[in-house]
């Protein structure tokens, strides 16, 4: 039971560390940057890690990796995460989509592509979720009908992280409304440039905008484009979402060290916030919670080290941090009394990051599977529950019952 | 036993609901939320002054329509459910209420009729900084009849015409009350979680200050008259968690998964079912604190205590959920869902936080206890 | 929004009060009297009750009521319950079973059973529960058999309150297995001091033995005691059940007020329990449960004094006194820390009641309706959301796929 | 990383396993249970002091196996998953653990290989009344080497050999050893909400007493035995709340109604995925408490506070929701769900309740911010 790196991994260790000091670009203050700007840094960096293989790492040689162990990757991203770099472009292209393009693509296609997405000079991302496809993705809607070679893709997707600044993706779409709704679906890539694709940013009650709507309309994409068989979509999709896990979750946002900060520099008649009783049994709470996590994630690493696969206990991770972060935000705000309505950075405490994670932590609760979704999850893949009724497994997806 | 509205009352809260489902839609709501320049809706303060809500408990002797405090009750509780965009708890239930609680036979047939017309804005002022403002810390002071400090955040204040500050005179904390289209007053309008509801920074530099009520009772005044509010206030907290929990049930009876409606998902009901029983508890507190304030019992203390913990926990509860319950559009902007997910801060905020009713009702309980 | 009672309820107040002075027994210390003893006395109080018809008062004079309102019902019980009366021996027989017998009786049985059931002299149990069909009371096995003019009945019923002390009983039985559940049931009344009856009491985890099993072993009843039509037992068995709650449910147990006296009593460093922020916050939210159901309690009478009938959202009142009394009690042994595991009676405050209450509270969890199934109610019945998926409606009971 | 059980534990906790199925089984249990007179299971004793186990981390010198910290953990996880009916805690986790912690060298060569070889049965006892005891109402004390004063609860003071004692001694509080067959001792067999863990009352009029550790470290030396024996009480609870979480799935996937399983019903899978989440965070709080008391890291104070409130709570959520999925068989005597009630409230209040760790676990962070 410790904490150290086999010989093996403190060697690698050392190797990503030493890398890193020698070609990680200097600390920028990108608050002031645009997203174009920053994501010009991105690039260049992501072409830095793919010229010496620091990414995509467990991927063969062969498509610009270095076939390295899980571990290893872990080991590099804890080591890059001590560093100040532009993050985030590209997980879901190189973490999902790229792979499912690997997987399913001809030769010709792949050539084409995994390169390019490697050394960050394309991005991609994932059109899968609709409106009326939520928890239930494989409902959804968006057609595509052949036409000759070609096929043409009508309808909408939404919830599609950085569509305005990527320039493939990958479409999962219905080709037959005859079948069951998991038997009629089929995946394309698609070229986000395209004048038949029309990007839109959601507008969140958190106020900013971090994902988008697409809208298709006749977007022609030529049967080459096709990723699997004609109907097979749904069984390509399970390789893409495989991987979601990794690209969504963790805490974003205040923890209990801030909490703890603002209640000892909250003053009440008889010293500080911080000696209320009830406030430290909730912060004992929360901060066992918040190790709990850290810890589990330890253990995730342990079983990856011994290369065994984590399950999907990983889920617990976002049930867990979305709702301390819901509570924790409430109890902040609660803390400061009437000023805790106060939002201006410049009046509220901790640049009002509290009044900020409560806006926010709603749509954590929800994004890559609700609370409910992975309870689900927990309780059948996990603890080998049954599955709920299933009412649409035989059902042709054109006599589905549906709602708006 | 007559533990509810009476008939006449439920008539009164119809019709309530009818004006403000013509003059009080998502859409004025939005109008509001969304013009970072307007602090309120004006169309809707003039036709609230027109129905007589202003002055609903105020006396006939000073322009109200002299009714009793469980017919405003039901009026807020429909405001609550429209998430109205209005300074009306400020002016209704703080301003007015203080000065039906304090004020000297002048100061209530000056203000009152003025209030009842709808012809004035109210705001009340005590908070100085994080945390609960008390006798330690508080700055604001008063003296020669001029007063100096800075109060924030101050609900309404950037278009109140009046407001009741809390400050010390001579090492006295009292209230005063304050015109701030007077000298030595500049205000400054504050982003807050709730932009339908409008906050200030208030700094006052020798403005004239009038005292309403005894020196020396600034604390114990300020408790009563957030008692009778914190009761007021609960009533808007139960119209939003019970808009909250028809909202949630309307999405989920619409929205299909898995080839069913979600509502059909025990995780949905039984979320549901949670919100309901928080809002049915709380619905009970809240009369008890209406017939408490109705009647002016010395259970007073107590109720507004019960009555405020339990519907602020109950409206965080539902707006979360119902959140939580819309799944990816309950968080977009365009859905309504966050409309009250605000509103419910707000309210749970404007009074004090729970935290702190909470104490006051163990103390209360303790007090009954030695008594 | 008042506390008065109209003036026809005043009046009639005074008049139960008067009659309650008059004729109510001497208060007795019941703690050392074995239980026939104590029912002795309650059989006399029944008597007494039914001869100025101060009991089953809603039901019509011909029967032995007089025709009351539900509200006066409410009066006489919240008065008689400032009087130490012995009590809870008839609620389920007058309040469940009888009212069954008198809707689907001949007029020979009602003659028979009715009177002496008012008076007191014979009481009468319900018998659907079963080991295998608890939630699901529908799904019971026990089996009645046509032989001639009787039938033959073999199986077991449990949770069955009083069974020990009753005189009949009113029995859900299987008459037919080839339709689905809820259309092969038939009930019956049946005499318990019959041979072909055992009663054997239920050891509870929380050590006592308040409920019983009833074993039926080749019990002959004749057609004659059929309460319905054969295959219509589950319409009876509503009429029955319509009724439940009334009999069940309300807090038992110690509230806020005895844990607030227990933390005062509690020394700590400084001082006492009760100056601890986090009980004291803990308090309050019991206090504002506690008073938030009887509250509620006032409205349903609000609405029966206005002639209006209260929907089952007196379901509520159950799932809320359980949970709380199972969490204060657990406080409050965690309260007392090292010293909280200690039952002896002489020994723990307040006589172990929160020890004794802790081991209670997860039957009354149970009883007359889980938490669960609770809140499905409040959610299909109250709410109005649609049921869960049915996949036993239109199956042969014998071909339904079952447990343990 | 490597933060988990090794091989070769994992070995050991599998032959654990193996010999408890054989040898504590629920029959086993509900003996000491169901007899009043029956304060353990001394059967298994020796068999578990054959094994080895009462000696696991005792240092090889004095007859012990000299085995880490994490191996006693592995044992204790298993003991806690079959509710074993014996004073293991109260022998090895206090006991052992306080002599190896302030013995001196010859109180260690006497007593830890008595200990090893199963021949010492130990308890541990500081409260004297309800509530946590302190400095202020500390009573019992020690003067010319005899003790004086009463002790209730004493987790197995009725069958115990060897206790240790807080008490005074000229005003300094310390540990002092007792022998229990000496004069001066009486000890009274007291009820418990677990019967199958035996507690008493002890009362000392002038008993022999032997000073443990330094004069006026009492409170701190109970804090460190606590420290340590939280972190092997937690994975008696870690054992205790995976078996609720088994017991609940098999009853819940093998229970019908409505036509089927109620394993498939939203609010068991629920419920059952909740009791896996808390008993998995505290399995990973109680992994960091085994490694800070495996290397005597200065980690240990928060760590075991951690793993203590972690899985305390896990245990009791876990212990009442498996009776609540069972149903009315879960609330019968005849049906093992209430052993694990009982067991989860035992081992919660014995070194402690939780609200004590928490408030000890925010201490440390506040050190941690001094320093």
């Amino acid at each position: 039971m410790d904490f150290n790196d086999s010989p093996e991994e403190a060697a690698f260790r050392i190797e990503v560390r030493t890398w890193l000091e020698a070609n990680a670009p200097k600390k920028v203050d990108t608050k002031k940057m645009s997203e174009p700007e920053i994501l010009k840094l991105a690039k260049a960096w992501q072409a830095t890690k793919a010229a010496d293989r620091f990414t995509c790492m467990t991927w063969p040689e062969a498509l610009g990796g270095r076939g390295a162990t899980p571990i290893q990757n872990v080991i590099y991203n804890q080591e890059e995460s001590k560093f100040d770099v532009p993050r985030g472009f590209f997980d879901i292209g190189l973490g999902m989509c790229v792979p499912t393009v690997m997987a399913f693509a001809n030769d010709e296609t792949k050539q084409r592509f995994v390169a390019p997405a490697v050394r960050g000079e394309e991005i991609w991302c994932q059109l899968f979720s609709e409106p009326s496809a939520g928890s239930d993705v494989a409902g959804l809607r968006t057609r595509a009908v052949k036409d000759g070679d070609d096929w043409v893709i009508n309808g909408q997707k939404v919830w599609t992280s950085g569509a305005h600044y990527c320039d493939f993706g990958i479409l999962l779409v219905r080709t037959n409304l005859d079948v069951p709704k998991h038997k009629g679906l089929t995946m394309f890539w698609i070229d986000m440039k395209d004048p038949g694709v029309e990007v839109r940013p959601i507008h969140q009650m958190s106020g900013g905008s971090n994902f988008n709507e697409v809208y298709f309309t006749d977007l022609r994409v030529n049967d080459s484009q096709r990723l699997g068989a004609v109907g097979e979509g749904w069984k390509v999709a399970l390789v893409t979402l495989m991987n979601e896990r990794l690209a969504v979750g963790g805490s974003t946002g205040p923890n209990y060290a801030e909490i703890m900060a603002l209640a000892r520099s909250t003053v009440t008649e008889d010293g500080n916030a911080l000696s209320n009783d009830a406030f430290r049994e909730k912060l004992a709470d929360w901060y066992v919670q918040a190790e709990g996590l850290k810890l589990t994630r330890f253990r995730t690493m342990t079983a990856l080290s011994r290369g065994q696969t984590p399950g999907p206990e990983s889920s617990i991770g976002k049930i867990i941090s979305a709702n301390q972060l819901q509570d924790l935000s409430n109890s902040a705000i609660e803390l400061e009394d009437q000023f805790g309505i106060i939002t201006d950075t410049a009046i509220a405490p901790l640049e009002a990051a509290f009044q900020q994670s409560l806006m926010w932590a709603p749509g954590l609760r929800i994004a890559g599977g609700t609370d409910e979704i992975l309870k689900n999850i927990i309780a059948e893949r996990v603890l080998g529950l049954p599955g709920d009724v299933r009412v649409d497994k035989d059902v042709a997806f054109k006599d589905m019952p549906t709602g708006r | 036993m007559n533990f509810d509205y009476s008939d006449d009352q439920k008539f009164l809260k119809n019709e309530a609901r009818k004006f403000l489902d013509g003059n009080c839609t998502s859409a004025h709501v939005r109008k509001v939320l969304d013009n970072a320049d307007l602090s309120y809706d004006a169309d809707l303060w003039k036709g609230v002054g027109a129905q007589g809500w202003l002055g609903a408990a105020i006396p006939e002797e000073h322009g109200g329509l002299g009714l009793g405090r469980v017919e405003l009750c039901a009026i807020a509780e429909e405001l609550g459910r429209a998430c109205a965009p209005i300074p009306f708890a400020s002016t209704v239930y703080f301003l007015a209420e203080a000065l039906m609680l304090a004020g000297s036979d002048a100061q209530k047939a000056k203000w009152l009729p003025k209030i009842a017309a709808g012809d004035l804005i109210g705001a009340f002022a005590t908070s100085e900084g994080p945390g609960v403002v008390n006798a330690a810390n508080l700055q604001a002071h008063v003296s020669g009849g001029k007063l100096t400090g800075v109060k924030i955040p101050v609900t309404d204040g950037d278009i109140a015409d009046l407001v009741v500050v809390l400050a010390n005179e001579g090492g006295k904390p009292g209230l005063f009350l304050v015109e701030l289209a007077g000298a030595g007053v500049t205000r400054e309008t504050l982003k807050t979680l709730d932009p339908t509801r409008s906050v200030a920074k208030i700094s006052f530099s020798g403005a004239a200050a009038e005292r309403l009520g005894d020196a020396g009772e600034g604390f114990a005044l300020t408790e009563a008259v957030f008692d009778r509010a914190a009761v007021l206030l609960a009533f808007e907290q139960l119209g939003g968690s019970d808009r909250c929990l028809e909202m949630a049930k309307d999405y989920a009876m619409d929205r299909y998964a898995f080839g069913r409606t979600i509502a059909s998902y025990q995780a949905i009901k039984h979320k549901l079912a949670d919100i309901y029983v928080k809002n049915e508890l709380a619905r009970s507190n809240a009369y008890f604190g209406a017939w408490a304030l109705n009647v002016g019992a010395a259970e007073l203390p107590i109720a507004a205590a019960a009555a405020r913990v339990a519907s602020s926990e109950a409206f965080w509860f539902a707006s979360k959920e119902n959140v939580q319950t819309h799944g990816g559009m309950g968080f977009t902007w365009a859905v309504d869902c966050h409309l009250y997910y605000r509103r419910s801060r707000q309210l749970a905020l404007v009074a004090g936080a729970p935290k702190v009713w909470k104490e006051r009702l163990v103390q209360q309980l303790e007090r009954r206890n030695a008594a």
